[in-house]
């Protein structure tokens, strides 16, 4: 198991080296930052001056390696609209995003979870069709499109709730909540549905199409024709089974939601990595953007890793192949 | 069973099918599908439904700007049933032809993805071993990332790539294979999976013994057992692709402002939002949940009446 | 006779279809008496497995009870609610499935489903449902039970893993057992262990068994009596022995004629003519008829009779005496 | 902490009058940097406005008024400006403002690292004359200097030295990018870049508060729908920009304000002239029509302007018929009156010009720099189409566009320009002159427009003190540029502001927000 360990680790290394390679060619079809750093009287000396300090005249894989080189060693480099180092601005907006993530996974998770196994068993019930049906209209509704109306009725019509922002935070260490105020849980309420809701069809969904599947398994009547009792068929044995195939698509639907959170932070004004990353591309802050898709890759292959870990926790049949792995 | 002449056609026993019956009484599949048929049919034939054609910029007043549907404008007095933009384009007509191009970016990206996915998901399976390794972990590296995410990357590099003067012409092309590329992995794993298991089968095993080439087995032995979770994929895929384009175009890198797609007019509409224009976002708006929810709610359908096996 | 463990009466089965109504079991009628293996036969969808189903209370929907009794230890059971009825399963009737491989929760070490089974209906201890657990393992014959209870099925052998679903099945101590081809996914050397195994836990607990299958050997090694199906309906019943030996109903002529028994000797095989019609192309008069080498006028006009009207063995209106039945389909 | 906001908004429920009040507020963009002179953008020196003096400052009409300099005047015949320095004026640190800050500020400004090194191009020293008086020579008569520099902010020199801050960092941080150390009404308290930043105000400040606010909290907000939002549902008090379209509508709801006024800035449309052929669509390659003054003029007479106006910018913007808007100084009053919109005069202008049967070419555009500016290119695209030339349109954001039209990639662009100094002659300099890298002339020029007369006339109006004769020269510059149509101007942008209805506050056309001026009511 740990050389397997081990080999997937290796793997996800290869996978972000790639992955960083094609985001940072990407980087310069997005835009000049030079004008954005320079003002209106800027001269030609003054772009080539200052390109020739970015490093931004050297070919991009010679960028790269600089970048990776230095990233090594935990510098991410200074960013060009704060001038800043990015590493110290990203901790600062990490905290708002994993927040904010938390809740809506956890949001997605508990209900999408509960939710599909519900439809599941109650499977013609009439509730479970309203549920499967109206569902659909949150799959088919663009992420951008539910902020936007959440906003106009809970906060500009209602007044309700606050249509942007994470309220007033606690610091605690270096690690800003929302958590423990009033108005930092308010400000939570709005943005974590809008990011939640996709990934909660999707896992209701997912999990009613899984659980369904199981509920037609030979050992689901063996227990039924043992007497069990439908709470202990349903969630003992029917559950767990269900969770196997689940687990990917979650653990990349919960992942997911931390790159979904871009379009959601930009609507709601949430202070979190996202709305960083539309910023800096807004303002072609490469280092930040470098950081950002790093990080976002870190975390992707960080969650397929413990992915494939929690597969060998919940099914023994793997636990055996994977010794002789 | 000697007449052969009363042997019921193929539409017959197509029409007397377990599948046509499931469909016959399902009402939420003959909504949906109705929904469906009758907005790609009006896309399509949107040049002759749609009263004015909003790609033509010689057609435009400016001054029909803003006019609430079915009003008479205040300044030219004329009068347009779902109103009209800031451009004083006819939100009726602009939508007809937004909903082409989404439409047809959809199709065609689905298409792209189902090519793509079903041929590698093909190989993979059925050469295996370092082919296989390498198809199935650009997939995973691929799946790593949301598809939105992917989609923006592509058309981010390839705007960079194309010369600048063909730019505009480009950008539908640019936009279907940046969503079709970013969609083939549900493809290629379903076909991967089953091409796995088909291949181990008797009927396959025979093909290959009295030595047909692998390409006529998988075209003709294997391909056809798995098109059902196929076409459930590509119906699911269908919807995605829509909203996927939409969100694009509504972040700005999708289809250019000339050719409005339902994203463009819904990220038009949605600056006037506060403004009291509501007719510029809320039709647009309403179409694409229409499109996208019967699309869906097909592909719902059609995965619960063909039962494959979906991961 | 003591009183029998079951008593189906006239059980009825309904499907429901766009093409009518289906009745993959109609009007079956039979006891099972302590202690007594009766083997239900006959071709795949033939309604045996149906009728275990129903007798366990299993159908799946739309497939539903039409009419008929069905009556345990003289209580009757096919009207209860699902809650009541769930008391009866396992603690009263056990049932075992066809395929050990995916009868068992992959996820869950056997012993905890056995140790929830036994609690759930005999309301012991945890320690005490531990050891009852283990003694079940060791009743079906796993070697180091105590051992190997925290196993997961995927763990075992085949034969093995048939073994712990007994275990299972009869763990809450059922009079009745229902096993649903148990024997047909195993090895031919594996199978007669577990039919052995069924005959010896039959006798030592007195327990009543209903032996599905569609192999006619198993039967013959196993069965005290045997009731034949034919497209939803009892063919003949009888004690296997004459059942065999001489069978009554020209299907289960066919049926003998088409399968290979030790106890028979050495004879040429015979195919029955065509297939069994599904149930929703039944031809008029005797399901039978279009195959049978007997066939008069009134097979094709009469529904077959029913066992009761008949002799109550073979329900055919011109059973086979000895002799045409040696003759055979020539 | 908690138990503080639940007062302060129980204490704003209750809307007591006139009382000192806390308030917030969100604009677009948040400033790059605290430093006054890192970055030469408007966001950042219109926000480090509140904190940081000048010499000079701009009141409520735009005017020059005194600010840390009491006074000033020319020194002999045009050798510079003296300025005579407040006295008793404390940083917010404590420390006594001085002319060795003033000096220390000039250096620091002009350095090679600072971006606003440009301001100080016709400056050849800055001595101090005494503790309270210093002297600004230039190269040559520099009639308009006072008014260029009211955006130099005048920093603690005791306090960049103990922090290391001597120098503006462009591309690395130093203590000055967080941290304040100035002179005006308003103190630094809190600043988390991109989140928020607070102020409160200074009690030793030199002037006589107008305003009753204790504290205020800007915070960034991208996106204008959300501001808006924001701004209706209470959440904050004053929201910069308001999206045109909106603005009726929050006018009419109650509990919003909304204030306009009309911005320098002056949005028009450009041409390649010295381009040889034509770059997009089918017709490239083909001869660029733009060569020809008539197509320019039936571009000019094409364009209907009063509905560009009436439709996207709701009746809430000026027509433009020059470089800049009545509001700058220079304006040609005589020359107010811009081509009529005329589409039979255009294509008659275009038949005669040989275009008959029309053409097709590339608009090129940004889509997020300018209000509704994409809305207004496809409004002209539409407009010309019906004289018979087809623009395509290529609508981007603003990073991609400066490189797109450094690189000539357009046959025609939009563009907008506010000048820095509220003076004529910054337009002139920067758009029409013909491009001179080495003088530092014509850089936004990109059509590389070039008139003779109108290079000789530049140097004339930079250093003419009589303000009749400067007048003459800018008239005359301006007409060759009205009869070559070496732009098209559209109209003068609209400045929009949102406020609670519980706010009063002063805009200032160049779209600075002055926090002491600011009444919670």
């Amino acid at each position: 198991m740990i050389a397997y360990v081990i080999r997937r680790v290796f793997q996800s290394f290869v996978v972000l080296l790639v992955v960083g390679l094609v985001a940072f060619s990407m980087f310069r079809f997005v835009g000049d930052p030079i004008d954005n750093m320079l003002g209106q009287e800027r001269t030609q000396a003054d772009v080539e001056r200052l390109r020739t300090t970015l490093g931004l005249d050297q070919p991009f894989p010679v960028q790269y390696a600089k970048f990776l080189a230095n990233a090594a060693q935990g510098n991410f480099g200074v960013s060009y609209r704060q001038g800043r180092p990015v590493a110290t601005i990203i901790s600062e907006r990490a905290p708002a995003t994993l927040e904010l993530a938390l809740v809506s996974g956890t949001l997605a998770l508990v209900v999408g979870i509960g939710l599909g196994v519900f439809t599941a068993i109650r499977r013609n019930g009439v509730a479970s069709n309203v549920i499967m049906t109206t569902s659909l209209i949150g799959v088919s509704l663009p992420t951008f499109l539910i902020g936007i109306l959440l906003i106009y009725v809970f906060s500009v019509s209602l007044g309700w709730l606050p249509s942007f922002g994470r309220g007033e935070t606690t610091q605690i260490g270096g690690w800003s909540t929302g958590f423990l105020t009033a108005s930092g849980l308010k400000a939570l309420i709005l943005p974590s549905i809008t990011l939640g809701l996709y990934q909660m069809t999707l896992i209701m969904r997912l999990v009613r199409s899984e659980m369904l599947e199981v509920l037609r398994q030979d050992y689901i009547r063996f227990a039924r024709a043992r007497g069990l009792r439908e709470r202990s068929v349903n969630f003992r044995h029917a559950l767990k089974n269900t969770m196997v195939p689940v687990i990917t698509v979650v653990g990349l639907q919960l992942g997911a939601i931390i790159a979904f959170a871009i379009i959601t932070e930009t609507v709601f004004q949430w202070p979190g990595v996202g709305l960083l990353f539309i910023n800096a591309i807004q303002f072609v802050d490469i280092p930040v953007m470098a950081a950002y898709l790093m990080l976002i890759s870190v975390m992707f292959v960080g969650i397929n890793l413990i992915v494939d870990l929690l597969y060998f926790a919940i099914d023994p049949r793997l636990r055996i192949d994977g010794r002789h792995a | 069973m000697s007449d052969a002449a009363h042997e019921p056609s193929r539409l017959a026993k197509m029409l007397d099918s377990d599948f046509a019956y499931k469909f016959r009484t399902s009402p939420v599949a003959m909504v949906s599908t109705a929904v469906t048929l009758l907005l790609v049919l009006a896309a399509i034939f949107a040049p002759l439904i749609a009263p004015l054609d909003p790609f033509n910029p010689a057609s435009l007043n400016l001054m029909n700007g803003f006019t609430p549907p079915s009003t008479p404008n205040q300044f030219t007095g004329e009068s347009f049933l779902l109103g009209t933009d800031d451009q004083g384009r006819d939100v009726y007509s602009t939508i007809l032809y937004g909903m082409r191009i989404s439409l047809f970016v959809g199709f065609a990206a689905v298409a792209f993805a189902m090519v793509l996915g079903i041929s590698l998901g093909l190989i993979a399976g059925y050469v295996g071993g370092w082919t296989e390794t390498i198809i199935m972990r650009i997939a995973d590296v691929q799946l790593t990332f949301p598809s939105i995410l992917v989609a923006m990357l592509i058309t981010g590099v390839a705007k960079g790539f194309t010369p600048v003067e063909y730019r505009d012409s480009m950008a539908i092309i640019v936009l279907i294979v940046a969503i079709g590329l970013s969609d083939w992995v549900q493809f290629a794993r379903v076909v991967r999976g089953s091409t796995l298991v088909e291949k181990n089968k008797e009927y396959v095993q025979a093909a290959r013994l009295i030595g047909r080439s692998p390409f006529t087995i998988m075209l003709k032995h294997i391909l056809p057992n798995v098109l059902s979770p196929v076409l459930v994929i590509a119906t699911i895929s269908l919807a995605l692709a829509i909203i996927a384009e939409a969100t694009l175009s509504f972040l700005g890198v999708g289809a250019p402002p000339t050719q409005p797609s339902l994203g463009t007019l819904i990220r038009i509409g949605q600056g006037y939002l506060y403004s009291g224009e509501w007719w510029i976002l809320f039709f647009p708006a309403v179409t694409l949940l229409a499109l996208a929810l019967a699309v869906n709610l097909l592909g719902d359908w059609l995965r619960d009446a063909l039962n494959p096996k979906l991961r | 006779m003591s009183q029998p463990v079951l008593s189906v009466r006239d059980l009825i089965v309904e499907i429901p279809t766009r093409h009518g109504l289906l009745k993959p079991v109609d009007g079956v009628s039979y006891d099972i008496s302590p202690g007594e293996i009766l083997g239900v036969v006959g071709e795949s969808g033939a309604g045996k497995s149906m009728t275990g189903n129903a007798v366990i209370g299993l159908l799946d929907r739309p497939a539903r009870i039409a009419s008929g009794g069905i009556y345990l230890n003289g209580e009757r059971i096919d009207n209860l609610s699902l809650a009541q009825l769930r008391r009866y399963r396992g603690k009263q009737i056990g049932m075992v499935f066809q395929d050990p491989l995916t009868s068992l929760n992959p996820l869950l070490p056997i012993g905890d489903q056995l140790t929830e089974t036994i609690q759930e209906h005999l309301g012991v201890s945890g320690g005490e449902a531990h050891n009852r657990a283990v003694a079940a393992l060791d009743e079906v014959g796993i070697p180091a039970a105590k051992e190997r209870i925290g196993s997961y099925p995927h763990e075992f052998s085949g034969g093995m893993r048939q073994r712990v679903v007994i275990a299972l099945a009869l763990c809450a101590e059922p009079s009745l057992l229902i096993a649903d081809e148990p024997t047909t996914a195993l090895d031919v050397s594996v199978q007669a262990q577990i039919t052995s195994l069924l005959k010896r836990l039959c006798r030592e607990r007195g327990m009543a068994v209903m032996l599905v299958t569609h192999d006619m050997g198993v039967i013959a090694e196993t069965a005290d009596r045997v009731a034949v199906m034919y497209a939803g309906k009892l063919a003949e019943l009888g004690p296997v022995r004459e059942v065999i030996t001489s069978p009554r109903h020209p299907y289960t002529d066919g049926l003998m004629g088409s399968t290979p028994l030790a106890s028979k000797g050495k004879r040429r095989l015979h195919q029955i003519p065509g297939n069994m019609p599904r149930l929703g192309q039944l031809p008029d008069g005797c399901a039978f008829h279009p195959r049978c080498p007997y066939t008069q006028d009134r097979c094709k006009a009469d529904p077959g009779p029913r066992l009761k009207t008949c002799d109550g063995r073979a329900a055919c209106w011109f059973p086979l005496d000895g002799a045409q039945a040696a003759k055979g389909v020539a | 902490m908690l138990r503080l906001t639940t007062v302060s908004a129980l204490a704003m429920a209750i809307a007591m009058p006139a009382a000192a009040a806390e308030f917030r507020w969100a604009g677009t963009t948040d400033p790059q940097t605290m430093d006054p002179h890192a970055v030469n953008s408007a966001p950042v020196l219109g926000f480090l406005n509140n904190v940081y003096e000048g010499l000079v400052r701009r009141g409520k009409d735009m005017a020059i008024e005194p600010a840390l300099a009491t006074s000033w005047e020319p020194i002999g015949d045009g050798e510079g400006w003296r300025f005579t320095l407040r006295e008793g004026v404390t940083f917010h640190d404590g420390s006594a403002f001085t002319a060795e800050d003033v000096i220390f500020s000039y250096q620091r400004a002009s350095s090679e690292e600072a971006d606003t090194s440009s301001w100080f191009a016709p400056v050849s020293d800055v001595k101090m004359v005494d503790d309270f008086t210093v002297d600004v020579l230039t190269n040559a008569p520099n009639p308009i200097f006072p008014d260029s520099i009211a955006n130099w902010m005048i920093m603690d020199s005791g306090w960049a030295a103990a922090n290391g801050a001597e120098r503006p960092a462009k591309d690395a941080e130093n203590h000055a990018t967080l941290n304040t150390n100035g002179t005006a009404a308003f103190k630094l308290v809190e600043r988390q870049p991109g989140l928020k930043t607070v102020l409160e105000p200074f009690d030793g400040w030199w002037g006589t508060p107008e305003h009753n606010v204790t504290r205020a909290e800007f915070t960034p907000i991208q996106n204008p729908a959300t501001a808006v939002a924001a701004l209706l549902s209470g959440d904050v008090d004053m929201i910069n920009p308001v999206p045109i379209q909106d603005a009726g509508r929050m006018a009419a709801a109650g509990n919003a304000k909304v204030i306009q006024g009309i911005e320098a800035r002056v949005i028009m449309l450009g041409f390649p002239h010295q381009a040889d052929e034509l770059k997009y669509t089918s017709d490239a390659g083909k001869p660029n029509p733009f060569k020809d003054v008539r197509v320019r003029q039936a571009v000019a007479h094409a364009v209907n302007v009063p509905a560009i106006l009436q439709t996207i910018m709701r009746g809430n913007a000026e027509p433009a018929s020059q470089l800049v808007s009545p509001a700058m100084r220079g304006y040609s009053e005589s020359l107010s009156r811009r081509p009529d919109f005329d589409p039979d005069k255009a294509r008659a202008l275009l038949a005669e010009a040989g275009y008959g049967d029309g053409f097709s070419f590339g608009l090129k555009c940004p889509n997020d720099r300018y209000l509704n500016d994409e809305a207004v290119c496809q409004a002209v695209t539409g407009m010309l189409a019906q004289v018979g030339i087809t623009a395509e349109l290529d609508a981007m954001p603003v990073q991609n566009y400066w490189p797109e039209l450094r690189e000539d990639n357009y046959d025609m662009y939009l563009l907008g320009w506010s000048p820095g100094t509220f003076d004529a002659e910054h337009p002139i300099r920067f758009l029409a002159t013909t491009p001179n890298e080495e003088k530092k002339l014509g850089s936004w020029n990109f059509g590389d427009f070039s008139n003779e007369r109108v290079d000789t006339l530049l140097p004339l109006m930079q250093s003419e003190i009589d303000d009749a004769k400067r007048q003459a020269y800018i008239d005359e510059a301006t007409k060759i540029l009205q009869d070559e149509v070496a732009y098209v101007p559209l109209y003068v942008q609209p400045l929009v502001w949102g406020t609670g209805a519980n706010i009063e506050l002063t805009q200032r056309p160049d779209n600075f927000f002055i926090l002491r001026w600011v009444t919670v009511n």
